[in-house]
């Protein structure tokens, strides 16, 4: 079973990679940049076929290792 | 303007006698955005409420002190025009709830704190309290420390060069991340806070303004409870990338003649910068708070002035400089407003969308800032423990190998290789030796900068300990060869409303006083973080003491590593084997207990100061001062350093204590040098009354001990560098 | 000999290359050469002097956010540097001024994050692949010597087919090694392909290494392994 | 406009951070993982209403920057 895990910062953190590209996309002409937020994704291939499981040993991964829950909100994504 | 309601009122910190006293000064209630002013002005962390009365009692003075504690840092004049500006910080609670941003911005803070004043930082150290090895917080929190404080440092550009670690229970819950910082700026060309000029601009650079971190502050004086974990929102984040636009920015800015005031925005934000340099200027501010540059829509006056966003300065500029000062800071693409100008009313007056939102007098505000002389009791004496009374170890070996491998003693290569230690390229001593040596740029002069303290004394003997700190720190920066200039100091405690807490500080900060004193080595900065505790257990007393010293040519300095077979150690200072609260109680006999060793600093003084004069004599070949773990604990750490070993027979003296407290006794005030003939040093020895004696001779692959088996280098090595990285879960082959 | 240190925000080593040039500059005019100091040239600045090398130097330009390297590649001076080095101006890059090489195109390959993850201060020894070129004519080939790496991304990475044919033009410039010369895991302090610290284009006209040899290029520094390359640039570039 | 560029490392192409990722799942006990590659995304929002020259601008925007397609591949999604 495969997932995607979302990782991005909390609304209202500072985003120093984001206002950094931000900066370097205007610095290029791309001038309809209006915000630019930047995070991970990590995909996981899991040897898990039941969905409900998969899902929950995920958000156990997400709390104890993926996110850093003080500044990051996560989001599941499973395939299929 | 409405009244608050008592729960707000209490909810910001305030005692019901506080508050009168705002009312007092106001003659009205505050409205809320006035309230959480005076909540962070009068604060712990900005007010020094329970510390001022004792801080006041330190020495802060010397000929070639130019500022001492009161600005941003202290400056002290290194010659050749220039100056040492320094400090240290703690960001102690920031980091606990989020190591990396809380070390990071640690940095980020003490930096600013330093270029604010116009030196260029050209070192970080950084003294660190973690609690047991086996909490299972502590490997996350140590990671996460060392690799904010590596991925702050590294990325502005000033090398990382030393620093200490301890691991105790009593950190479990809080533990202690200080940052120290050291720069150089031309001494003609020191900048302050101090504003001047009535319709001068007040100008704001750095990042945007965010709702993170509001009431940092009053977090950092707040204990922490069970519900610490809802706080973790206040955590900010660092962008290492802007503070070193922003140091470029204002040393180019500040070798103009625009800038009458400076002040970087630290705790409490726009509130207390804006405040002290009006304040110190005997002046008053308008603010414009429509013009306040922000990193989101719809931010209150309140979020703006409380705001701990970092990478932020304030700057009161002279008339006409704006246009200069905005092409600097748009250069390095950095935000740039003309937020205020200074007015002659002595009032902090802050107007948002054409409205009067807050208006507040400046002096009463700072005056009547509380001050309280706490209730204290002195800690009970530690009963003081005979050299007899404590068991030799079965092996000395194996005693040695145990000690070095021991959390507090091993090898912090795991943790200085992680920071940038070179860049800047004047690193002459890295990390591993008694204090960092880093060359004044351009010159064969350098700065010997180091950070000390030993909690375990400040535990057992509060005033002991806080003059053992100074006599470290100073007998560190003497083993370099270099000439003592001054300290900063970061005093970690509980919450001072405890009587024996209150009693630990007290007792600290009179040590301190009386080494600085005795020692000729003021204190110039400094930093107090109480309330560390949690559920009433407060930390270790910890006055952590960075000290700054003088090295005149580098030609004439000294390190830790034995250089040369045959050449003959000699021990410097007196020798009781005084083993009451030492590693080697705690770790090979399992014992917490016991009075400190004495502190003599007479014989602290004239021990270093003869010692100091054989490195500028260019007599000795290598240096290192004794602390943890006593003589068998340094001579193996100078092995390790020169990858040589060497031969030692303790001498003939019917004083000489059991060899095992001879060995591991934390005696203060001795260094071990080695010499390639030793009758030269011992007759000057005896000329200048201090205690010298040869021990031994280097040579061969291995320590031989008295009374034990050689130990080869190599094994002593294994022992020294394993701990911290299999700790930390790393194999070889990572 | 003329040299350009190109500083873009956020560079932090600009200073002490351009140091390390100035002495062997020194040298060079003690022996009889022309001295100097390399002026700095500003990211934004498209054009500047007629060089006869081009340094970019260490650091973390624009923080190192999205990718080291990366958004410096595309600031206005790069695109004269692309030029000049395409008609064969030298240009070398130190640390962070590799990643911009690579993430330019100058250079083939990739620098990710080290294996282990973690931000790498420390001497290293590197084996000089190569003396048949403009930065290293003053080393042996096969020589040894000791250079502190501090970077977080210094793992290079490279298509095996791109590395059949580094191989065989002589390409690869440095390779960690054990002290005895041979390449292996543990002497190798970011997990690189093969071990490799450094590389040339085919011209060998452009250099790119993570070590840094400017900080031990001076006794006082406690070392001066990283002095002949230098050297040989100012002697070879007078 | 708002948009999500998806950067992933190219098939083979070594991935230190997955593998660290893996390794620490791993020693906390989440034995089903057989696979973990870490990527970024980039949030972007654009003034621009027209999708097709909003996803022309993206495109530029990772060969030009977002991604090092000498190492990486990168999908671009558009909002609404
Ligand atoms: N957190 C740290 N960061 C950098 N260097 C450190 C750190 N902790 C210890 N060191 C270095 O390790 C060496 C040994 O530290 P320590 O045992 O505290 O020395 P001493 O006993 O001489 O005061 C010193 O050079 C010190 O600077
Ligand atoms: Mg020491």
């Amino acid at each position: 079973m495969k997932a995607r895990v979302h990782v991005t910062l909390k609304p209202g953190v500072l985003d120093p990679q984001g206002k950094a590209i931000h900066k370097a996309l205007s610095g290029l002409g791309f001038d309809t940049v209006e915000r630019v937020r930047q995070g991970k994704v990590i995909e996981i291939e899991l040897a898990e076929t039941d969905p409900a499981r998969a899902r929950e040993s995920l958000r156990q991964m997400c709390e104890k290792l993926l996110a850093n829950t003080v500044i990051e909100n996560y989001a599941i994504e499973l395939d299929g | 303007m409405t009244a608050p309601p008592p729960n707000i009122v209490a909810e910001h910190g305030l005692s019901g006698e506080e508050y009168e006293r705002i009312l007092d000064i106001l003659g009205r209630a505050p409205n809320h955005l006035e309230l959480g002013i005076f909540s962070v002005m009068w604060s712990e962390h900005c007010s020094y409420k329970s510390s001022k009365v004792w801080l006041k009692t330190l020495p802060t003075t010397a000929p070639w002190v130019i500022h001492g504690p009161g600005e941003n840092a202290g400056a002290v004049d290194i010659g050749g025009g220039l100056a040492a500006i320094f400090k240290m910080e703690s960001h102690n609670h920031p980091s606990f709830i989020e190591p990396y941003q809380g070390a990071a911005t640690g940095v980020g803070g003490i930096l600013r704190d330093v270029f604010t004043m116009g030196a260029r930082p050209i070192a970080n150290l950084n003294a660190l309290r973690f609690g047991d090895p086996n909490h299972p917080k502590t490997r996350h929190l140590l990671a996460g420390v060392v690799a904010g404080i590596g991925g702050y440092g590294n990325c502005v550009g000033v090398p990382t060069v030393g620093g200490e670690v301890n691991f105790d229970p009593g950190y479990n819950g809080n533990i202690l991340v200080n940052a120290m910082t050291v720069g150089i700026a031309p001494k003609d060309r020191i900048f302050t806070s101090q504003a001047s000029g009535v319709g001068n601009s007040i100008v704001y650079t750095g990042s945007k303004t965010g709702r993170d971190g509001i009431h940092g502050a009053t977090m950092a004086s707040a204990e922490f409870g069970e519900g610490a974990e809802e706080k973790r929102p206040t955590v900010q984040v660092g962008d290492p990338f802007t503070e070193k636009l922003l140091i470029e920015a204002c040393l180019e800015l500040m070798a103009t003649d625009a800038i009458v005031a400076i002040q970087d925005m630290g705790a409490a934000g726009l509130t207390s910068s804006s405040f002290e340099m009006a304040s110190k200027g005997g002046l008053g501010v308008e603010l414009d708070l429509d013009r306040v540059p922000c990193r989101e829509d719809g931010m209150t006056p309140y979020e703006m002035m409380l705001s701990e966003s970092q990478e932020r300065m304030l700057m009161v500029l002279k008339p006409g400089r704006e246009d200069l000062a905005r092409g600097v800071f748009e250069k390095w693409d950095l935000d740039f407003a003309v937020i205020g100008r200074l007015t002659d009313t002595g009032r902090m007056v802050l107007r948002m969308h054409g409205e009067t939102v807050g208006d507040l007098p400046i002096d009463p505000l700072a005056e009547a800032a509380p001050e309280y002389r706490r209730p204290y009791e002195d800690t009970p004496e530690a009963p003081a423990i005979a050299p007899s009374a404590v068991p030799a170890p079965d092996d000395t070996g194996a005693a040695l190998r145990r000690l070095l491998g021991s959390p507090d003693l091993c090898s912090r290569r795991w943790i200085w290789e992680q920071y940038d230690h070179m860049v800047m390229a004047d690193t002459v001593q890295r990390p591993g030796g008694d204090a960092a040596v880093v060359r004044i740029h351009g010159t064969t002069r350098a700065l010997a900068i180091t950070t000390d303290c030993t909690p375990r004394y400040c535990q057992a003997a509060p005033h002991l300990g806080g003059a053992q700190a100074v006599a470290e720190a100073w007998r560190n920066l003497t083993a370099v060869g270099a000439r003592p200039l001054a300290v900063t100091d970061n005093l970690n405690f509980g919450n001072p409303e405890r009587p024996a807490v209150m009693g630990q500080f007290a007792g600290c900060v009179q040590g301190i006083g009386e080494a600085c004193r005795a020692l000729e080595f003021p204190v110039v900065s400094g930093n107090v973080s109480l309330y560390n505790e949690t559920n009433g257990k407060a930390i270790p007393p910890t006055a952590a003491i960075g000290g700054v010293g003088l090295i005149e040519d580098l030609e004439r300095t000294a390190d830790i590593a034995l250089k040369a077979a045959g050449e003959a150690l000699v021990l410097i200072g007196e020798t009781r084997g005084h083993l009451g609260a030492s590693l080697y109680l705690r770790e090979v006999a399992d014992r917490r207990e016991g009075a400190p060793p004495p502190v003599d600093l007479a014989a602290e003084r004239r021990n270093g100061d003869f010692v100091r004069g054989l490195i500028g004599a260019g007599t000795v070949t290598t240096c290192h001062d004794l602390s943890d773990g006593g003589l068998a604990v340094a001579l193996a750490e100078m092995a390790l350093a020169g990858d040589l070993g060497a031969q030692v027979t303790p001498p003939e003296d019917p004083a000489l204590p059991p060899l095992h407290a001879w060995l591991f006794g934390e005696d203060q005030a001795r260094y071990l040098v080695t010499v390639p003939t030793s009758e030269p040093v011992l007759e000057a020895a005896r000329r200048a009354g201090v205690p010298a004696v040869r021990i031994g001779t280097t040579g061969g692959d291995a320590l031989t001990l008295p009374g034990g088996q050689p130990i080869f280098v190599a094994e002593l090595r294994a022992a020294h560098e394993t701990w911290l990285p299999a700790y930390m879960g790393e194999t070889p082959a990572d | 000999m003329k040299a350009a240190v190109i500083v873009f925000p956020g560079s932090n080593c600009d200073r002490d290359v351009q140091v390390a040039l100035a002495q062997a500059m020194a040298r060079h005019a003690q022996k009889g050469g022309g001295g100097g100091t390399p002026t700095m040239v500003w990211h934004k600045d498209s054009d500047f002097e007629a060089v006869d090398l081009i340094v970019l130097p260490g650091g973390f330009s624009y923080g190192d956010y999205l990718r080291c390297g990366a958004m410096a590649a595309q600031s206005p001076v790069m695109k004269e540097v692309m030029r000049r080095a395409g008609k064969g101006v030298p240009v070398l890059g130190i640390c962070n001024g590799f990643q911009i090489l690579t993430e330019a195109g100058l250079l083939p390959g990739a620098l990710v994050r080290n294996a282990n993850l973690k931000f790498v201060c420390r001497d290293v020894t590197l084996r000089i692949e190569t003396s048949q070129s403009l930065f290293t004519a003053r080393y042996e080939a096969g020589a040894k010597i000791r250079v502190p790496v501090a970077h977080h991304d210094g793992n290079y990475i490279a298509a095996d087919e791109d590395f059949e044919r580094m191989e065989e033009r002589g390409q690869i410039a440095f390779r960690y090694c054990a002290p005895d010369g041979t390449l292996t895991t543990a002497a190798n302090p970011n997990g690189s392909a093969r071990n490799v610290a450094g590389v040339f284009n085919e011209t060998k006209t452009v250099l790119g290494l993570m070590p840094h040899p400017e900080r031990l290029a001076e006794d006082a520094l406690g070392g001066t392994d990283g002095r002949p390359l230098f050297d040989g640039l100012v002697e070879a570039l007078s």
